[in-house]
């Protein structure tokens, strides 16, 4: 039976995610772009919303189970607050998330806990690396397995919160696949780089990291020496992603329609004319389109289909061109206020048109 | 609870409809289009005979009142019923776009007559569906000078009150499948005419015509670029007269545009059905593609990066996520129209969406198959000339684009036209 | 120095060949593209223009020389009429112009007189296969060299007026690379399929034809044992190819513009809806540039620059595109009028789709 | 003779200023990014030095007339002004966009100045760029509520007949370089208001405002997504007294809009020369990408079928057929411009295709370079951020598309807007 109402929780939780995102996110966002700087206490909050919490079982002191479909619904509202804020507030995702999906006992009671600890902690990844062709399933940073241990050497870039991290959670290719190992940051050979200046997500404080020949015991790759299956990890990149365009665009189509309607020119509001018109329909179609294709693939991981991961894949691909079409487009319905910084739309359209880079960056 | 899962009812639709898609209308479809004027009877015959079987006179409309009462004791099913049309539509027109339209039963007309006509006259004109024949029904909507603007309607109903008679003068053009309605079968065609010229939109109502109706003319058909197995004729009115009862609706004309707004909203409904016909034919395309490609032990990668992609994969899912988000969208379109849950955004949404999705795709898919898709020798090419017309009736891209923003901004047509 | 007046004497053609494209080519091309056949006559008129003829030195019976700038203004505006007709008259060009590129003198003198005799005689050629990754460049149609003969293998899809021709320009892969070989029709191993049916260009005749073991001596490969560069043949393909699609696109604009301007909706004429204003924009600019690309390509060749092959290449892929879109936007303008075959914009569209596959059916 | 051979006079031109961009541009260019407010001295004073020691004042305009006669001997070459205006304005964009923004000497006021001045004005106000500072000069056309209308435009300007002086009031904001023509030079800036509300277009007059002039105020530095380089500002002008002589054009509101039309017809000349701006970006966007290829060993291999590319070399053929086309146009509108052809619709589509362009070429660079597109140690995120502004001034891509669809349809603004 098709169904396209949430449930009552994730209902609630939407609407929580909204309150933040409308009173805390949205008023700070522009001027944490202007800092590169989070206000103090801004992503603390937005963690004590519970959402990852919500996603580990009370075994390991959470309290609730893994939905992909209640992650992408609040991340899109988050997103729709601000993306930077999200990325930041969700790090700690990126470290918890494969262990739950992926991790041994043993990592799980060890880690688990720890990371959803009553106060946001910059848990953190590395998965993205500085090729124009990088490639997750491809990885230039290598694991070899040498006696009992792995050595990992290579380039990692865009680590959020690599600096304050205790652990990262490392991705390199091990014999041909990609494999993770949890790394703390103080293990000899891993050095942290100066902090990274990108187009957005200025706030989001991103660093390179450089592993050189970095040893690590075999209970530290992701789920032992047994290893794992990158695909729910993957799935659950494309799916927050997607989500978070549709987040992003939603802001951009809001702003631009709302412009539009206020508007005067040639004595008839701007929205009156068809061409401009046209514009606000085509990015309400494209993001509607967008938020249930990343819907449906989030309802596929949960329910176990065998194709959830084409379907996450297609999800992302499509949010990457409808997030720069529409906030390219909401910058041109205001002209000339678009491109300047009074307005958010062109901090939106920065923010957009990472979302191809990104793979890595956020998790649900 | 937000649900992907197609009902379970469904399912076994799709199996069905499909079998019949593969089997009476892909054999003949390259022949069905070389011939243009012939008519596909034993693809008519068997859907009437089964929609019959199944207890059933329309794939649209609601049937005329049954006496039977239903079991108060079982469980009802939440209503599907448009979500089945849907799979209907969609696997028909996956197997033939023009054929499809060719069914017989109720369909605009029915719908129409379904969405305002009190019991009486849904009794009236919707039970000959129920009959040993097939029998067809079509939509008269557009007139030469008018296009899609319905407030240009130049066809005029008037009451001869001694006859207590309506009499219709006009011209109407693109009725689909006017002439099987009138010519081949005892069916009936809603036409769209003016109380009142001076009234504008509010003057508008629509009236049966029955077959052999005197002063109601087939005059033409159209040779098409696609769909060719689907009449599309010009009507020509001349003093026709109708029962007072053949007017849907109310005679009166108030001050609102009430009742040509009730009379829109049967469109909010016929909109996702379009939708649905342009995404079959775009599946069927974009599988054809896959099947040649696989012939050559080609594989479309998924998950990768597109720095690293080839351009027939990019290029290919590309057109997997368009057509599966447009999809998406006429599935929830549906779900909303059978859940009375007003859909007018998404539905209007749906049908610009699917029009261009099935329109690109095939355009796309016939130059990626090079000298294959250029070929009468596939099907591709006629996929490709069937698509376009999704793009252009009920109301084109661009009328359904402008419903689109109105929606979204709120505005009334005089606001953004 | 810039300049984009033509010379008097390209002037005279243009003019020439709008009159016969007008009077001649758009009064027959519906009846033609329904009854699958040219009337009587008629693509004898256009050779009768004697573009072809014009490109020939004086010692080979022609009466100029070659320009593929002269070729590609004649063309646009000769496709503007109609495009099988313009395939039609051009045929020959498919046999004689690689010759005149590439030939030996021999071959020069052999064929080039034969060809551009008093009337229009199918000399043809068969480079198109029939699989959807056809390319020029890489034929499956195979010689190979024995003895003192080449055998052809091959099938060969789309060879204009294959049943009618004398001579058959044959293409082949040979070692890797693509040759030419003048083949008669009526050398064993050739055989003509049945006339085949295409989406579009209905009235042109077009003919599978299958090589089988063909047997051609070493002097009938172009230029003889020698052989010859491919580069100036496929040139010449895409830069005709992009002065039809201008030619074919131009023709939809106009009519879809003169259709908006006399059609009336909701009380003005449609053209004055911005939507369809603007639709009618685009198509003038993707035309107007295009066009450009055609003239600066075909120029590039006549002035031997380096970079001709890679302009004409750019200008024929920018073609593809921009014709699709144009002949489609027309039919869209129309709306259900498009659709009908009354108007002549929806056999554009038809013919226009072509284009990607039509690599070897038309050379200036 | 059709023909595409650049003349020579501008290959030299352009080989010279590649070594500006190259070496006083892009060596500044994340510097000057990074640091909004500051202004590119040293490139100023290059320029101001360079163009002086060529003779000329200004790279738009004409100069002020000379006394000296030309010998009537020399052979003529053809008229190439905007042509060389051109390959300056494309090559400085490529070196940096915003820092080209800050080019002193006579731009699009002096433009205004040239193109409806009388000889003493031409010599009063342009004589200014000739002198030992370089001085800039500036266009203030939009005004807070009027957007791109100029029908809408509320800058009053009241003659005085005692004093014979005309007194201006309003506010203009986006005034490009205003800050640089007013504060830091003794420029001037060409604002444009109404004689009588009115009267609507027919109305609307040019003032020339000098530095100093009391009643004029810069009031708002804008902070913007890109060309930080260049300064935007918002001017209030209270009581702005100018001598009568400061008006271009006559004072004098006629019925019609003649004198509108013929300023309006300056646009004509400068929106070609917005698209060769927007052309040198994305040049260097593209070139970039070929680059960083070129490192990995990747070359796009030009001639291949569709059905057998990469995705990377699909995107890059397209990209680099789109830039051509552009190109083109934009020569051929600035060609028409120099043998004074009429060029309305052709200078509009250049504009347009090429702001189109660049955005579509430095967004699609941005992501095919993946995580260093995205970083700010690379120009190419910058370059993404400039070109936009070139879809926005000038006219936005919608209001040239108007323009565009005006001239091809042969429609008036009341018949098309």
């Amino acid at each position: 039976m098709y169904s396209f109402t949430p449930t009552e929780e994730q209902q609630m939780l939407i609407d929580a995610v909204r309150r933040y995102a409308e009173q805390d996110l949205r008023p700070a966002a522009r001027e944490a772009d202007e800092k590169s700087e989070f206000p103090p206490g801004l992503i603390e909050k937005g963690w004590e919303l519970g959402i990852l919490q919500a996603s580990i079982p009370e075994e390991f002191d959470g309290f609730g189970d893994y939905s992909a479909l209640t992650g992408v619904l609040a991340a899109e509202i988050m997103a729709y607050g601000d993306l930077s804020s999200t990325f930041a507030v969700m790090t700690p995702n990126l470290f918890a998330l494969p262990i739950l999906f992926s991790g041994s006992e043993d990592q799980k009671k060890e880690y688990l806990p720890a990371v959803i600890a009553a106060e946001w902690k910059p848990f953190t990844a590395a998965m993205v690396e500085p090729y124009f062709n990088f490639d997750p399933g491809e990885l230039a940073t290598i694991a070899v397995l040498k006696g009992d241990s792995y050595l990992i050497s290579g380039e990692k870039t865009y680590v959020p919160f690599a600096q304050k991290a205790e652990m990262i959670l490392t991705y390199a290719n091990l014999d041909g696949e990609t494999q993770g190992f949890l790394i703390s940051r103080d293990t000899k050979g891993v050095s942290i780089g100066e902090r990274q200046k990108t187009l957005g997500i200025h706030a989001c404080p991103l660093y390179p990291v450089t592993f050189d020949k970095v040893k690590i015991p075999l209970n530290q790759r992701l789920n032992g020496a047994e290893g794992h299956d990158q695909k729910s990890i993957l799935a659950s990149y494309q799916v927050a992603l997607a989500a978070m365009a549709v987040g992003v665009a939603q802001a951009a189509f809001e702003y631009a329609r709302d412009y539009a309607k206020e508007r005067e020119v040639f004595g008839v509001k701007v929205a009156q004319k068809q061409a401009i018109a046209f514009m606000i329909a085509e990015m309400g179609i494209e993001i509607e389109a967008n938020r249930l294709l990343a819907w449906e693939a989030a309802w596929m991981i949960d329910e176990g289909k065998e194709e959830a991961g084409r379907h996450a894949y297609l999800a992302y691909n499509g949010a990457i061109d409808m997030v720069m079409m529409v906030t390219d487009q909401a910058v041109q319905i205001l002209g000339g206020h678009g491109y300047i910084r009074e307005h958010p739309v062109e901090m939106w359209m920065r923010n957009g048109r990472g979302f191809a880079a990104f793979t890595g960056l956020a998790m649900v | 609870m937000i649900s992907f899962e197609m009902p379970k009812p469904l399912v076994q639709t799709r199996r069905v409809v499909e079998t019949v898609a593969e089997n009476m209308m892909r054999p003949i479809s390259r022949e069905m289009d070389e011939n243009e004027h012939e008519i596909p009877w034993a693809y008519i015959q068997f859907m009437h005979t089964a929609t019959k079987a199944m207890g059933s006179s329309s794939m649209v409309a609601e049937d005329p009142p049954k006496e039977k009462k239903e079991d108060p004791k079982k469980k009802k099913y939440p209503p599907i019923n448009y979500q089945r049309l849907m799979v209907m539509v969609e696997m028909l027109s996956w197997g033939d776009a023009g054929i499809y339209l060719c069914t017989p039963g109720g369909m605009l007309g029915a719908a129409a007559v379904g969405a305002v006509g009190t019991p009486e006259q849904k009794k009236l004109f919707l039970k000959r569906f129920q009959g040993k024949e097939p029998v067809f029904d079509a939509m008269a909507m557009t007139e030469p000078e008018a296009g899609s603007d319905i407030s240009a309607i130049r066809t005029t109903a008037v009451l001869d009150e001694k006859t207590n008679e309506w009499v219709l003068n006009g011209e109407k053009i693109f009725v689909t499948a006017g002439q099987k309605a009138l010519i081949d079968s005892k069916g009936f065609i809603v036409v769209w005419a003016s109380l009142d010229l001076e009234a504008g939109r509010a003057g508008i109502r629509s009236f049966v015509i029955e077959a052999d109706t005197p002063g109601c003319k087939v005059t033409k058909i159209e040779e098409k670029l696609g769909i060719r197995a689907s009449d599309t004729v010009s009507i020509v009115l001349q003093d026709c007269r109708l029962p007072f009862e053949n007017l849907l609706g109310s005679p009166t004309i108030e001050k609102s545009t009430k009742g040509y707004k009730s009379a829109m909203e049967t469109f909010d409904a016929t909109r996702p059905i379009v939708a649905a016909s342009a995404l079959g034919v775009a599946r069927a395309a974009l599988e054809f593609v896959h099947e040649k490609l696989n012939e050559e032990d080609l594989t479309i990668r998924y998950g990768l990066p597109r720095q690293k992609m080839t351009n027939l994969e990019r290029e290919i899912i590309d057109m997997e996520t368009q057509l599966r988000a447009a999809w998406l969208l006429t599935v929830k379109a549906l779900w909303m129209a059978d859940n009375k849950k007003s859909n007018a955004l998404i539905a209007s949404m749906s049908k610009v969406k699917s029009g261009k999705v099935a329109t690109i795709i095939t355009q796309k898919a016939v130059e990626i198959m090079g000298p294959l898709g250029y070929s009468r020798d596939y099907l591709l090419e006629k996929w490709f000339r069937d698509a376009k017309i999704n793009d252009i009736f009920e109301g084109t891209g661009q009328i359904n684009l402008l419903v689109v923003a109105r929606n979204i901004l709120g505005y009334r047509g005089s606001q953004l036209r």
